[in-house]
């Protein structure tokens, strides 16, 4: 009964196209909006925020624009730490050559910079398919995190190779750096992610992201109908790494604050690509359900046993948690491949049919 | 510059051949190293287009139960024949937790229910093993050690027994499993199994037997090449980052060739090690071997986007 | 259009051999032959999939370039695919809203904020796609993922997606393979219908005679590359080089 | 209860081999102090591990986990040290980093919260360049030192100032990184110092690296008396492995097991023989030098506790006693572990004490003292660190500075 | 309505019980099949797209696992044996074979390569099925050029025939035959059907084929199913249901007046009787 959708008539095609056509799901957002803007920050404490709710929502990103390449334009790419990666050099650059910028622009257009590279590593994926074009973003991954270790100008000749975020103020605030709170840094993230989830939403929904998917399901079909695939698929590459990069940005100026190359390698891509496939190739709120699972599960595990009280030596616990998320990747894999996103909609066609079995 | 590039470094093979040959043959071994993993990864691929992640882990796994077993006392050949079993017990439960309800889902779904695999045995693994880097049983096992130290043109080239047995394994090897393959009825189900897996059920070749099969042959691959790598530089965890070298071999080689599998494990040996010694570490600041290969691959897939003896890909409508 | 002298070789294969035929404005064309005759190869030259290795294609009077099939698509060559190739994980709409995407033109950057333009597109299109859809009867599944549909829907739908482009040349391979007798008469009945409504030319590949019989104005007839008929339906039948290769003793 | 001490340890993971001894000594240590004396000034420890696998993220969260009880960080890997070191800033909590870190967090102006004790890897550095030349640094000049690194921060670490040295005595410094995925094969590194035939090869190494660089030495025939560690590179069991061959390396170490410390005794009776130990062989260098970790740290919360006059002292309270760290050969005899570290001294200003350290050699079998005790070239180093350090807090702006030290 | 097939129990190969299928939790697609194959029978499923035919069959040789389907109700029997759990593969080795919609040929793999693995489940020897390979060839002449080439390459023809030539390699008591003659032309369609009427009449397999070319079918199948949307809705032998008014018009598209032109077919919606 709470999930009917019957009864709600749209009278144009303009309504139709609404980005919530259903009056339900548009209650629904509202309601996480009302939490993550107003509820979270009163109740969380520092804990959360720098364990949780803010890399939530910089994995959330990141997921989101790997998504649109793999999950909606069918790229396969193993490389999103080191565009990740791009942005955050890109951005400690920027604000250490150019100290008067303002940190959200600095962070802003990051992005662009990992768009460049990661359009140049897309070039491959003209010829290059499935599997094979692992290999494209596989050799930007090492060729880019082994840059970030030689190329000493990148880190400003810092003896330790790694890079420290500074102090940066917006009107006498601080954003970044240890001087900022993890509130200020959280609704900062907020305030970007919403944006860039918005207009990512309408990106794909409208003809690009049309365009995009055409070229994943049958990329010859898509070029017979009349679909550029290079103009496709560098797009593609081009609007992902933006994403990624500014969500490597955020990920080093408004969470870790300092950051060696070897954080960019392939564990974090390897994340962020759980993240996605975990929650659903081709979705969007995927992203962030997945997010919640892969960052929060071992904060969870972790805490479970402490709050029962039962003592577990902290390298055997490491070594279960491992264990643990291995087979919950399995697991989720079988329940639903694809994603949770699926599942979610299963049990939206089911609450919608319900109480009927089918 | 241009000198450093085009000049020195050839002066330098000429001037120096002996060195040259060594790192040739530094090149040689590691890349049989690598076309061993490689092997592994294009069984299974071949059999069910899954890109096995988890075959680094299983090097490692496969060796530290070796070395486990023995420790605990049991003869060493003894210990082989138990690795062999608990590998075969791995094919099974694999085949049956993993495979069996994932069949049909697209590549990358299984792609990343093998690194689901490859965390639990990480995980599994330091429970049961200890981090602690162990001592593989080399000498146990009967493979020589020590070396042969040659002179040609009066310089210095030192062979390690060791690497001479790798080679001479990985041939055998991958000669049998070229005939398997080829010639025989598994063989030939392994290849359809590969191509539709729709089909192949419906001709009545059993999913099952066929997955157990290729993975417990992985596995016996694994622990050969854990009992290669193991002798050069100890079992440890660390150990499962090789699965990064053997991608590239793949790639070159093509994802369904065992053939390729080897040649692009020796070109991809040889060639990163010149890349590294004679440029590589003179003027990028070393280290290029992280990512040679894998630029190596891209540029020949530039040229042939299914490897050298990959399998075309075939784009109809 | 017309064809001048293509030869296509695949490797040793020489899929087609030394043909030429034309296709009139306005006409329904069909090309029947056996199987691996190289009909579909002939399509896939014709919209630039495949580059014959001698041989011209003319394209309204003059010889058309060397060019890539999304270039060819754009010219006005639309089609549809032996082996159906729509986009599994898209809805009906989306697939056929990927046929307009030729006359869509709003920016990146337009459409990623949505108002404006992008919108106004947006809505235009898919009046235009509505209108489609109309036609071709599938207003029930528009929402519907076209992974689950049964095949001959999915058949309607690839049409759906060629006619949107609105081409002038539309290309058919085999659009009736799979159907039963009363699917045939409702896709003869749509491709007749587009054939008059829009003055679309077609060209059609088909093994029910019928159908081919009955839709075509003209027929060519391949066997292993080699053209061995053209003429009107009727001089097509009774040809005996055909009968033997094709169409064999007659029933019925 | 009792002061909360954690560690972020690293018993899995890549870096295992060698985190696994080290924190077993430093808890046994802890554990022998609770089991003997009821802790440190009748308050228990609450030595506690957080498992963070060498890894920053998982490091991150560890300490944000921990700070809110915690009087002290012990970070492990420089990633994580450099990670941290801004936060404790704000959240008022001393690292505790011995023998590891940020060379300049020698500086205690700058780095008022961190502490690198009893020496710095800018002290290794200077200690090996001393051994090697002999005692006559201008006899370096002209030689030629490989250093083979692991291409990480860590590895990183002596370059500047071995730089320095170089230019300095006029040696020829030859860094060659090492790579996190090649540390189990190492043949193209071993190939350019058979190219570069180079007069002494200094090793930079950590976890796999060590034991990959010395079978690869074994196998390449470099002579292993000319190849000296830092003391991360100098594990027993990495040595084991090619047993008798490496007989002849030499790893620099402010630490030193002697087995028959009465510290060793205490340790066997209330702590190994009550099965609370994890460890095998106590005896190597890696499990002794652990023990005198957490001697650091024990000293440290003493020392506070003496001054406050109070048990329960709180992080900012241990900060003073770090600052105030007074490890005589007095202090060595009564805590038994005379001859396991140098005697040193910490103070407002100097973070580190700079103790000085042996050199360590395998003898085939196991790790013996190879020189008298060895101390870092102050002078030289000492600027490096204050333009460092300084050049760390203009970087971070705005950096608070402890202005009253002298 | 008519219920199953009258014919008596121990000559029943196959029977299917009132079985229903749903795919992907929710999408019920046969509700309640029931049907019956005659030992050495020719029996045709009949009806439109989507009505259910290729499911009916994936269902009986337990293919739907992997599309993320299953039998939720009702039974399967061959040979009086519940078979419905069986893995495919045991059900080969029982004697029942299914030829895909869609060919399904491995496209890597050379033709004889495919026709190979045909065998894969026999263990009679190599004299055996060499035997049975030169049997196929002979069948099929034209697999016997292109025996070396991969399969992937070859026409839709060619690999249709293919797909069949690698069923009779299992020498199978039945075959299920899903749409052979899809995508054929016309002459090859009929020579298909003579080859299963052959294949049948000589070797005594039987066969349960789905088909679209209700006319064809009809030709030479012995008992015929007509399934609309999940349902059979009618069943009889196969010279009955060709007279049969309805399914002249809608499935052989013969009026009244003989066969109409497909040019003349008027848009004028029609019903079915039996659904209104
Ligand atoms: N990409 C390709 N590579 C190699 N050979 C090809 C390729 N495409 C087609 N062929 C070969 O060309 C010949 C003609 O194929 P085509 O698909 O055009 O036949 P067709 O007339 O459409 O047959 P059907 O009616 O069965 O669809 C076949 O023998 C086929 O094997
Ligand atoms: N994997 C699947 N997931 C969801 N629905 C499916 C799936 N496969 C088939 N269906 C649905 O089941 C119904 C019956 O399909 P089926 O393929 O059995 O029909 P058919 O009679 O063989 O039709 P055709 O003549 O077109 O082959 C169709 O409505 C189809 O949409
Ligand atoms: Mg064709
Ligand atoms: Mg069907």
């Amino acid at each position: 009964m709470l999930y009917r959708t019957a009864g709600q008539f749209k009278t144009s095609y303009r309504t139709d196209q609404a980005l919530f056509p259903i009056r339900q799901d548009a209650f629904l957002l509202g309601v996480i909006l009302i939490c993550a803007w107003v509820v979270f920050p009163l109740t969380a404490s520092e804990f959360t925020f720098q364990t949780l709710l803010t890399p939530i929502l910089i994995y959330s990103l990141a997921a989101l624009g790997l998504n649109i390449l793999t999950g909606f334009a069918g790229q396969l790419s193993l490389g999103t730490g080191a565009f990740m990666g791009v942005g955050a050099y890109a951005c400690y650059k920027m604000v250490t050559l150019m100290p008067w910028l303002n940190p959200v622009v600095a962070i802003l257009l990051s992005g662009v910079f990992s768009a460049g590279v990661g359009v140049m590593f897309g070039i491959p994926s003209l010829r290059i398919k499935g599997f094979y074009l692992a290999i494209a973003t596989l050799a930007a991954q090492f060729f880019l995190v082994w840059l970030f270790e030689k190329w000493a100008w990148l880190y400003n000749y810092n003896a330790s190779g790694a890079i420290q975020v500074p102090n940066l103020d917006i009107f006498g605030l601080y954003v970044s750096g240890p001087q900022a709170s993890s509130i200020t840094q959280y609704y900062l993230v907020l305030t970007i992610v919403s944006l860039l989830t918005y207009l990512a939403i309408n990106l794909t929904r409208g003809n690009l992201g049309r365009t995009w998917k055409a070229t994943r399901d049958m990329d010859i079909a898509a070029e017979l109908i009349g679909i550029n695939l290079m103009r496709s698929k560098l797009t593609a590459f081009a609007v992902s790494s933006y994403i990624v990069g500014v969500a490597g940005a955020l990920f080093v100026f408004m969470w870790r604050g300092a950051a060696e190359p070897n954080l960019f390698d392939i564990p974090l891509s390897f994340r962020v690509l759980f993240i996605a496939i975990i929650g659903g190739l081709g979705s969007i709120l995927g992203n962030y359900l997945g997010a919640i699972l892969i960052v929060g599960l071992p904060v969870v595990l972790n805490t479970v046993p402490r709050a029962l009280g039962i003592e577990v030596e902290s390298a055997l616990l490491e070594h279960l948690n491992i264990m643990i998320v291995g087979s919950l990747i399995i697991f989720f894999l079988i329940i639903e491949p694809h994603g949770l996103n699926a599942l979610w909609r299963l049990i939206r066609e089911k609450l919608i049919i319900w109480p009927f079995p089918h | 510059m241009l000198n450093k590039i085009f000049v020195a470094p050839f002066a330098e093979m000429v001037e120096a051949p002996d060195f040259l040959m060594q790192v040739l043959w530094e090149g040689l071994v590691s890349g049989v190293l690598y076309s061993l993993i490689a092997l592994g990864f294009v069984l299974i691929y071949r059999s069910s287009r899954i890109f096995n992640f988890a075959q680094g882990i299983m090097v490692v796994f496969a060796a530290l139960t070796l070395v486990g077993l023995h420790e605990m006392g049991v003869p060493a050949w003894i210990s082989v024949v138990l690795t062999l079993g608990v590998m075969f017990g791995l094919a099974v439960t694999v085949e049956r937790v993993v495979l069996r309800p994932l069949v049909g889902q697209p590549d990358i779904i299984l792609f990343m229910a093998t690194i689901g695999i490859t965390l639990f045995l990480i995980g599994f693994g330091e429970i049961i093993f200890g981090g602690e880097n162990k001592q593989m049983i080399t000498e146990e096992l009967g493979i020589p050690t020590g070396d042969f130290v040659l002179e040609p043109f009066g310089g210095l080239l030192i062979l390690q027994h060791i690497d001479i047995t790798a080679v001479v394994v990985a041939v055998l090897l991958v000669t049998a499993l070229l005939l398997f393959l080829n010639k025989t009825r598994m063989g030939r189900a392994i290849r359809a199994l590969g191509d539709d897996h729709q089909a192949a059920l419906s001709v009545g070749i059993s999913l099952q037997t066929v997955w157990v099969l290729v993975w417990f042959i992985a596995g016996i691959i694994a622990l050969v090449t854990g009992i290669a790598w193991g002798s050069r530089a100890g079992v440890s965890f660390a150990l499962e980052v090789i699965a990064y070298k053997a991608l590239p071999v793949l790639m070159l080689g093509g994802l369904e060739s065992i053939t390729g599998a080897i040649i692009g494990g020796l070109m991809i040996g040889m060639l990163e090690k010149m890349f590294e010694i004679y440029w590589g570490g003179p003027l990028l600041g070393g280290n290029t071997e992280s990512w040679f290969a894998y630029v190596l691959a891209l540029i020949v897939l530039l040229f042939r986007p299914q490897g050298l003896f990959g399998e075309k890909i075939i784009e109809r409508v | 259009m017309e064809m001048r002298n293509i030869t296509l070789r695949f490797g040793g294969v020489e899929a087609i051999k030394d043909i030429s035929f034309d296709i009139r404005e306005g006409e329904i064309r069909a090309i029947i032959g056996p199987n691996g005759a190289g009909k579909s190869s002939m399509l896939n030259v014709i919209s630039g999939f495949y580059h014959p290795q001698e041989g011209e294609v003319w394209y309204k009077g003059a010889p058309r370039p060397s060019m890539k099939p999304y270039e060819v698509a754009r010219m006005g060559v639309g089609r549809t695919f032996q082996n159906i190739a729509l986009f599994e994980g898209m809805t009906v709409l989306d697939n056929v809203m990927t046929g307009r995407l030729t006359h869509m033109k709003a920016s990146l950057w337009e459409q990623a904020i949505w108002w404006g333009k992008a919108e106004r597109e947006e809505v235009q299109n898919r009046e235009q796609v509505e209108k489609i859809i109309d036609f071709l009867e599938i207003q029930a599944i528009r929402k519907t993922p076209v992974g689950r549909l049964p095949y001959g829907l999915k058949k309607r739908v690839e049409l759906a997606r060629a006619l949107a482009a609105e081409p002038s040349l539309l290309l058919l391979d085999e659009p009736m393979a799979g159907m039963n007798v009363e699917e045939k008469e409702d896709m003869s009945r749509f491709i007749l219908d587009v054939n008059d409504e829009f003055g679309t030319t077609i060209a059609l590949i088909e093994h029910d005679m019928g159908v081919v019989m009955d839709l075509s104005d003209r027929v060519v007839v391949m066997d292993y590359g080699k053209k061995i008929g053209d003429g009107t339906p009727g001089e097509v039948r009774s040809n005996q080089d055909v009968i033997e290769a094709y169409l064999g003793v007659p029933h019925e | 209860e009792g002061i909360y001490t954690p560690n972020l340890s690293y018993r899995t993971g890549p870096f295992a081999a060698t985190g696994i001894p080290l924190m077993n000594g430093q808890a046994d240590y802890m554990a022998m102090l609770n089991a003997r004396d009821g802790g440190i000034g009748g308050v228990p420890i609450d030595f506690d591990e957080c498992e963070t696998g060498y890894s920053t993220e998982k490091g991150v969260e560890c300490y944000e986990r921990t700070k809110a009880q915690a009087v002290v960080t012990q970070p492990w890997s420089t990633g994580i040290t450099l990670q941290v070191l801004p936060k404790t800033n704000t959240d008022n909590i001393p690292i505790l980093a011995p023998g590891y870190g940020f060379s300049p967090m020698a500086n205690g102006k700058v780095f008022q919260w961190a502490f690198n004790p009893p020496a710095s890897y800018w002290d290794a550095a200077s200690m090996i360049m001393q051994y090697i030349a002999g005692g006559d640094m201008g006899s370096l000049s002209g030689k030629k030192i490989v250093l083979l690194h692991l291409d990480h921060p860590f590895g990183k670490e002596p370059i500047p100032v071995l730089e320095a040295m170089a230019a300095e005595y006029g040696f020829e410094l030859v860094p060659i990184p090492v790579g996190l995925k090649e540390m189990q094969n190492q043949s193209a590194q071993w190939l350019q110092i058979r190219r570069e035939r180079p007069d002494n090869v200094v090793m930079w190494g950590w976890g796999a690296m060590n034991a990959g660089a010395i079978t690869e030495a074994v196998k390449t025939k470099y002579p292993m008396d000319q190849f000296i560690g830092v003391w991360w590179a100098g594990h027993d069991e990495d040595l084991k492995q090619v047993g008798a061959d490496g007989k002849g390396y030499k790893s620099i170490s402010w630490s030193m097991p002697q087995p028959d410390a009465p510290v060793m005794a205490d340790i066997k009776t209330h702590v190994v023989d009550a099965g609370l130990s994890q460890q095998e062989d106590l005896n190597s260098v890696f499990y002794q030098r652990g023990l005198v970790i957490s001697m650091i740290l024990a000293e440290g919360i003493k020392a506070a506790q003496d001054h406050f006059g109070k048990g329960e002292i709180n992080a900012e309270e241990l900060r003073w006693g770090l600052e105030n760290l007074d490890i005589s050969a007095e202090r060595l005899e009564e805590l038994g572990m005379t001859g396991m570290v140098p005697p040193f001294k910490t103070s407002c200003s100097d973070h580190t004490g700079h103790s000085g350290g042996w050199m360590l050699e395998w003898d085939g079998e196991k790790f013996v003292q190879a020189s008298d005790l060895l101390t870092a070239d102050a002078a030289f180093i000492a600027p490096l660190e204050e333009a460092k350090s300084v050049e760390y807090a203009e970087a971070n702006a705005p950096w608070p500075v402890n202005e009253t030290c002298e | 309505m008519l219920d199953a097939a009258p014919a008596e129990s121990s000559d029943l190969l196959l029977e299917v019980n009132n079985i229903e299928v749903i795919y992907n939790h929710v999408i019920l697609v046969l509700k309640g099949v029931s049907l019956s194959v005659p030992r050495g029978g020719v029996t045709a499923l009949l009806g439109g797209n989507g009505a259910g035919k290729t499911t009916t069959l994936k269902a009986i040789s337990n293919l739907l696992h992997s599309e993320r389907g299953e039998v939720t109700k009702g039974s399967i029997r061959y040979r009086g044996e519940v078979v419905q759990d069986l893995d495919p593969a045991k059900l080969v080795k029982r004697g029942v074979i299914q030829v895909m919609e869609g060919r399904h040929c491995f496209e890597h793999l050379t033709v004889e390569e495919n026709l190979l693995t045909g065998a894969y489940t026999r263990g009679d020897g190599k004299g055996a099925i060499d035997a049975d390979l030169e049997m196929v060839y002979s069948y099929f002449p034209r697999l016997k050029e292109r025996r070396r080439s991969q399969a992937g390459y070859t026409s839709g023809g060619e690999q249709q025939m293919c797909a069949i030539g690698r069923a009779l390699m299992s020498r199978p008591e039945t075959i299920l035959l899903d749409e052979p003659s899809m995508g054929l032309a016309p002459q090859l369609v009929e020579q298909i059907f003579e080859i299963v009427k052959s294949v049948n009449e000589g070797e005594g397999v039987s066969f349960l084929l789905a088909e679209q070319n209700t006319n064809v079918a009809l030709r030479y199948a012995h008992y015929g199913y007509i399934l609309e949307s999940g349902r059979v809705v009618m069943d009889g032998p196969a010279a009955e249901l060709r007279e049969n008014p309805d399914v002249k018009e809608f499935y052989l598209g013969v009026g009244d007046e003989g066969r109409k032109s497909f040019r003349d077919v008027r848009s004028y919606r029609r019903r079915k009787r039996w659904l209104s």
